[in-house]
């Protein structure tokens, strides 16, 4: 039973990654239609920096407190600098935004292996977060695991009410449901998708933060997660935020499920065949925009 | 609700070069191109190439025939079908894997089993599923329509959902990534990560041979034409015509009276017998096949290819295939960090601000020539 | 190959609705066999969605029926396979193709494997009709793309023609298009409807006064109206729906004469 | 139409050609080609070797401090003046993480460059890739990475550990302390297939039990379910053979789960120093290696080792079991060819027995009939400071098994 709970809370923890690492191309494929294969990059970014802030700040809990707000705006740079050097003029190609952005990761990716070196970094980890809550019955909880729970969480609230209630949020919506129509209200179309890009790099970046608690901090760190990430929000269905964030808890959930009847092995192909079996039911995603179009 | 206009249907966004409008009449004198080209093609293969090319690299030529081969299937799918697949590696394992699994057991003498068997797995006698692969009237045909079938399956179901554009390629990719994990998990009958290595002979052909290798090259060489030969019928006939259709507004097409979906069906499928076969030929070329050829980036390393060459024409891909692949060999014996740039930078470069592919600047310099001329 | 018969389309209690909102709403109506008809009606009437519906585009329920089949619950490509063929309002002619590669993808939907597997030679007798219709027998082998708005319009119908459809639906053909061009289609029109059923959705009055043998206005997703031109123009409803508030029929110009 | 068909019969003309290519130049028989390899070129007065480690991919990580500590061992060969009077030619190529890029990058230098023996390769994988390249072609792979065994190429020197030289001890040494039960995890690939295998025997032949077999995918970094696995068995310590980036992340799962060295020890086989240094002492502080050599090692060799290695590539820069293998496999082929007397492949593999050289990790001895080499090994504990010092070591060196044939309890495994 314990085995059981534990489980779940596992389940409930790799869905929290998924939802952090899959939260910004919510925003960027899914509001969007970009399909940015540098978004891993930009989380390696975002782990790098807490790398670095961690060799002048020698507070593993204080560094990692400053890296989040550093990390979003790194990252979120590289996105704007990404969406103005190349991404503006693939709108109207989204498959070959694809092709590009995997160019740029691969520069990336030999870009931090020449300025860090091959082999992975190291971080320290507030002790803080290096343990556990012990609950009755011999259950653990892993601090990190809630830690990266309550960020994906916090970043979902606040993207959801920014979204909803800031006039940037309105213009985000409006140019995801109509982007012809937006132009001529007189919404600077262009502006508004520079600074979706930003939050949606910037939230890459906070991922890369709270990943330096779980895994390796390296070049090819991204590239392992962008596949996961992309069928989040496949799956998720595009122009919503809900699908992506139910999503990624039932594949986390599933996932964990099959590996523990199974192996890793496969409840990866399982997870793969689900994903097959679902779009066939819905095609487009668990939550769709409709809106009359032929494409 | 009237009020919301249609918005054009842009599927596919590749924006062909100019010089893939087949329905111009083709005049008598460019009528013989074709032909021209390929002979000159067959000579540069088949003459040149060996008299010019040590062993070593003739061999090395032969990998990057291989590889222009799963091009000239992308280059249908991808560049007249707008099916960007970035899971290739897949049928091209599979290919692979039936041809590697035939030559492991002709290796093993009847009865015989390959040699990791007993040392990973412990198997007392073959899996079934290796039986059948034992003959070659079986293995032979399997490493094609192997790959076709998968690729009918996964294909006819997601096509017929609708499942297209990002969310195919990303679905694609992801068929690689499931591919790999199921592979390497099964050590004991796949080989795992290892895959299937040190195959020493090619139906009855020693191939530590050099003379074997040169004889597996003209194989290969002879193969790709006859695929580029095929792919020329495909992309001129009335298919050709309709996949072009399809990729550019794939609803006009339905309310033609046409199911795009088997229509794109048949590329894909296409396709993947022509990487299959591609991989079933970079067997006893290479001499090895490992999960490490078929997953997510050698996938997307042979689109790279097909668009640097320019997706939409016949030739691009081919010539990409292998420029990129050459310049891989000679660029990461010099400087193996450098060639990640460059690669990087050559998709960056070539998509976003060519997508013909190279192909386009030849199309272009042929109409500023042509333009001259009708100046003069 | 070519089916001669001449059919009428039938549309009885069509419902169409997105999340709750119902865009179209109960409609019937009846086109005879080589109408005309024009459906028109304000912003948001449905008539797209009606379209739509009937070509297999959204899912709808009640029945529509084409000769004595039943439309509704078919896909897309079977529909079109029983002679219904549309255009859109945005032109989508296949831009990297020719022309006549254009007319002849549309001429082949039955085509078997083995045709379409091997190369077009010369340009077909259905197509060439059809080219000759259209008027665009002197740009057979011109990129799609670089046709002028109207063109391609007149490609789209071409299209339809060799498609061998026989109902034919056409979502504001000419719009945007100059007078002559305007001229022309409907000349088009007259010519396609000998045998074959037309509906067209329109919003230019001038060119329904012209053409339109029969008119439906649609509002709010029902059939508010039915008639001649002259019958519909007369219709106070339809007034009070152009303009806002009843008026007498006759006292002020009707909206259908501006 | 007939130009169409012009265009086919040229298609199938150019199959027939093909088929003529192929039976006017195919050969059933081997013997009388060009299979008798190809002999390295010692002309000049430098002898070329060559280096073929990943530089590039994911397993560049590890191979490049194998790479730099060959080239350091070649650079103080040259300054004490070569190997039978000539200079040594080093020539690098990148494997970049691809088999069958190791295979190709193999052949360009046995056939192109001539090489007199070639230094790399890192996984399995690899190895088993340019294995029938070196076979086919009669030339040396000097070989510096533990493995799985079970492999005896007469062209391939086995300068690491095998099975009974690293995983054997680590058993004994577990026994030794008392420990009943293991839980094994691994990467899913061949060495943790192979040695879980062998791990399971030992286990049954000397009353231990395996309570728990798992294994991830390389480069998995999700380690939730395994951990929690692991933390719900009750075994008394882990044997991990996890590789790369998986280990990073098992760590970390491991200690977030409350799991210590000193309440469930893990032993692994594929964390050397520079591993330590890239996952965090904070992780993994207290934990148990089985290796070789550690940079803490002592001795003269060692020491000179170390501050050769520091001096050359940096003072942070630590030494670690592979790289010390790599290094040591140069000097014992330049012992095989001055005993040989010549670069000769045959020559140098029959003089190859009983070669002896004192390496840093000590006294090591060639046996001539499996290529590997008889090393001590040694069970290290990390330390808060990143190093790896030895706890228990096998007192002498322990003469290379690869087949266990030895082993009385390893008998149905190969």
């Amino acid at each position: 039973m314990t085995v059981l709970f534990g489980q779940l809370f596992t389940g409930i923890s790799i869905g929290a990654v998924l939802l952090l690492i899959a939260l910004g191309l919510a925003l960027t494929f899914g509001q969007m239609n970009v399909i940015n294969m540098a978004h891993g990059e930009f989380i390696m970014a975002g782990a790098y920096t807490t790398y670095v802030l961690q060799q002048s700040i020698t507070g593993a809990g204080l560094s990692l407190l400053v890296a989040l707000p550093v990390a979003f705006v790194v990252a979120g740079t590289m996105g704007v600098l990404l969406e103005i050097l190349l991404i503006r003029r693939l709108y109207a190609r989204p498959l070959d935004t694809l092709l590009v952005t995997w160019g740029v990761s691969l520069m990336l990716q030999q870009l931090a292996r020449d300025v860090f070196g091959s082999p992975n970094v190291q971080t320290r980890a507030p002790d803080l977060l290096t343990g556990n809550v012990a609950l009755p019955g011999g259950l653990t909880v892993a601090n990190n695991r809630l830690f990266i729970l309550a960020l994906a969480l916090a970043a979902v609230a606040a993207l959801t009410l920014a979204l909803r209630f800031t006039p940037l949020g309105r213009r985000i919506r409006a140019v995801v449901q109509n982007r012809d129509l937006a132009a001529v209200s007189g919404i600077p179309t262009a502006r508004v998708d520079r600074t979706t890009f930003f939050l949606g790099s910037g939230l890459a970046g906070l991922a890369g933060v709270a990943l330096t608690l779980l895994g390796p901090i390296g070049p090819t760190m991204g590239t392992n997660l962008i596949i996961d990430a992309f069928l989040v929000v496949v799956v998720g269905g595009i122009g919503q935020l809900k699908g992506s964030v139910i999503v990624a808890f039932a594949l986390g959930v599933l996932q964990a499920t099959g590996e523990y009847l199974t192996t890793l092995s496969v409840a990866k192909v399982i997870v793969f065949v689900a994903i097959v079996a679902f779009l066939q039911w819905r095609p487009q995603g668990l939550f769709t925009l409709r809106t009359r179009s032929l494409a | 609700m009237t009020a919301v206009t249609p918005a054009p249907p842009s599927t596919a966004g590749a924006p062909a070069p100019a010089d893939v409008a087949p329905g111009s009449r083709p005049g008598g004198r460019s009528r013989l191109r074709p032909a021209a080209g390929f002979a000159f093609g067959a000579a540069l293969l088949f003459a040149v190439a060996p008299l010019a090319l040590s062993d070593f690299r003739l061999a090395l030529l032969a990998k990057y025939l291989c590889v222009a081969m799963v091009a000239v299937g992308i280059g249908i799918a991808w560049g007249r079908g707008g099916m960007l697949t970035l899971g290739q590696g897949v049928f091209f394992g599979l290919g692979g894997y039936a041809m590697a699994m035939h030559l492991k057991l002709a290796d093993a003498g009847p009865g015989g089993m390959p040699d990791f068997m007993q040392l990973y797995g412990q198997l007392d006698e073959l899996p079934v599923w290796w039986r059948p692969f034992a003959s070659p009237w079986f293995a032979l045909p399997a490493t094609v329509l192997l790959p076709m079938a998968v690729a009918f399956g996964l294909g006819s179901l997601v096509f017929r959902r609708r499942v297209r554009g990002a969310y195919f390629a990303i679905l694609s990719q992801a068929l690689a990534a499931a591919m790999v994990i199921l592979l390497i998990g099964q050590q004991g009958t796949t080989g795992g990560t290892n895959g299937l290595t040190d195959i020493q002979g090619f139906f009855g052909y020693d191939l530590d041979d050099p003379v074997n290798q040169r004889m597996v090259y003209f194989i290969i060489a002879g193969v790709l034409l006859a695929l580029l030969a095929l792919a020329r019928q495909i992309v001129h006939s009335r298919y050709g015509e309709l996949l072009v259709a399809v990729r550019d507004s794939e609803e006009r097409v339905r309310f033609l009276g046409y199911d795009p979906a088997s229509v794109k069906l048949v590329a894909y499928v296409v396709a993947a017998g022509m990487a299959g076969l591609a991989g079933a030929l970079f067997v006893p070329a290479v001499g090895i096949i490992s999960p490490a050829l078929i997953g997510i980036v050698p996938s997307i390393e042979f689109v790279i290819g097909v668009a640097v060459g320019g997706r939409a024409t016949l030739l691009g891909p081919v010539l990409g295939a292998v420029a990129v692949a050459w310049a891989r060999t000679a660029l990461s014996e010099r400087f193996p960090g450098t060639w990640t740039y460059l690669q990087g930078l050559l998709f960056v470069v070539v998509v976003a601000f060519l997508p013909g592919g190279l192909a386009s600047l030849w199309a272009l310099a042929r109409r500023r020539a042509e333009r001259a001329e009708v100046h003069q | 190959m070519s089916d001669d018969r001449l059919d009428g389309l039938s549309v009885r209690d069509v419902r169409v609705s997105f999340d709750g909102f119902t865009a179209v709403d109960g409609v019937s109506l009846e086109v005879p066999a080589g109408d005309i008809r024009f459906l028109i009606g304000p912003n948001g009437a449905g008539k797209t969605t009606l379209v739509d519906a009937i070509t297999g585009l959204v899912r709808a329920t009640g029945s529509v029926r084409f000769g004595d089949q039943e439309l509704l619950g078919r896909p897309v490509h079977r529909i079109s396979r029983l002679g219904v063929g549309r255009t859109f309002q945005t032109s989508t002619v296949f831009e990297e193709l020719s022309v006549v590669q254009n007319l002849d993808i549309a001429a082949g939907a039955r085509r078997s494997w083995a045709t379409l597997a091997r190369c077009r030679r010369g340009i077909p007798d259905e197509v060439a009709a059809a080219l000759e219709t259209i008027g665009l027998a002197g740009r057979a082998d011109q990129l799609a793309g670089t046709l002028a708005h109207g063109q391609k319009q007149w490609l789209e119908i071409g299209m339809l023609l060799v498609q061998d459809a026989r109902l034919l639906l056409l979502d504001e053909p000419v719009a945007g298009m100059s007078h002559e061009e305007r001229d022309a289609t409907g000349a088009l029109l007259e010519t396609v409807s000998r045998d074959r059923t037309v509906v067209v959705i329109e919003h230019d009055m001038d060119f329904l006064r012209r053409f339109a043998r029969s008119v439906t206005v649609l509002h709010a997703g029902r059939v508010l109206s039915e008639g001649t031109v002259a019958q519909v123009q007369a219709d106070p409803r339809v007034q009070e729906v152009y303009l806002g508030h009843p008026v007498d029929a006759g006292s002020v110009p009707s909206p259908l004469e501006a | 139409m007939s130009l169409l068909w012009g265009r086919r019969i040229l298609a199938g003309a150019m199959i027939l050609v093909a088929a003529v290519a192929v039976t006017a130049c195919g050969s059933k028989t081997s013997d009388e080609g060009g299979a008798a390899g190809v002999t390295a070129d010692v002309s000049g007065d430098t002898v070329k070797v060559g280096l073929l480690n990943s530089l590039s991919g994911t397993m560049a990580i590890s191979e490049v401090t194998v790479r730099d500590s060959i080239m350091l061992a070649v650079e103080e060969i040259n300054a004490a003046g070569g190997v039978l009077g000539k200079k040594i030619q080093p020539i690098g190529e990148d494997g970049a993480s691809d088999w069958p890029t190791f295979a190709e990058k193999a052949e360009k230098l046995i056939s192109e460059d001539r090489v007199a023996a070639v230094f790399g390769c890192w996984t399995s994988a690899s190895r088993k890739a340019v294995k029938p390249v070196f076979e086919k072609n009669k030339a040396l792979l000097f070989y510096p990475v533990q493995y799985e065994g079970l492999e005896q190429s007469p062209y391939i020197f086995y300068t690491g550990a095998t099975t009974n030289q690293q995983i054997v001890p680590g058993l004994d040494y577990l026994k030794a302390q008392g420990t009943k039960s293991v839980y094994l995890v691994g990467s899913d690939y061949v060495f943790p297939r192979t040695a879980n295998k062998i791990i399971k025997a030992y286990a049954a032949a000397n009353g231990m039990t395996v309570v728990g077999e798992d294994y991830a995918p390389l480069g998995s970094t999700e380690f939730g379910t395994i951990v929690n696995k692991v933390r719900s068995s009750g075994a008394k310590a882990v044997f991990n053979t996890l590789n790369g980036d998986s280990n990073v992340a098992f760590f970390k799962e491991y200690k977030s789960a409350g799991l210590t060295a000193a309440a469930m020890p893990v032993v692994s086989v594929s964390i050397a120093e520079e591993e330590v240094k890239s996952i965090g002492t904070q992780y993994l502080e207290g934990q148990l290696t089985a290796w070789n050599y550690y940079q803490t090692t002592p001795g003269a060799a060692n020491g000179k080792f170390v501050a050769a290695y520091k001096a050359k590539y940096g003072a942070d820069k630590p030494t670690s079991d592979p790289m010390e293998a790599a290094y040591v496999s140069v000097y014992l082929w330049k012992a095989m060819v001055e005993k040989a007397g010549a670069f000769d492949v045959e020559k140098v593999r029959g003089a190859s027995d009983g070669i002896t050289f004192e390496a840093p990790e000590g006294l090591v001895t060639v046996d001539g009939k499996t290529q590997h080499i008889a090393k001590t090994a040694r069970i290290g504990k990390v330390g808060a400071d990143g190093l790896i010092t030895e706890v228990w070591n096998s007192g002498k060196p322990i003469a290379p098994d690869p087949y266990l044939k030895t082993y009385p309890w390893a008998s149905g495994l190969s």
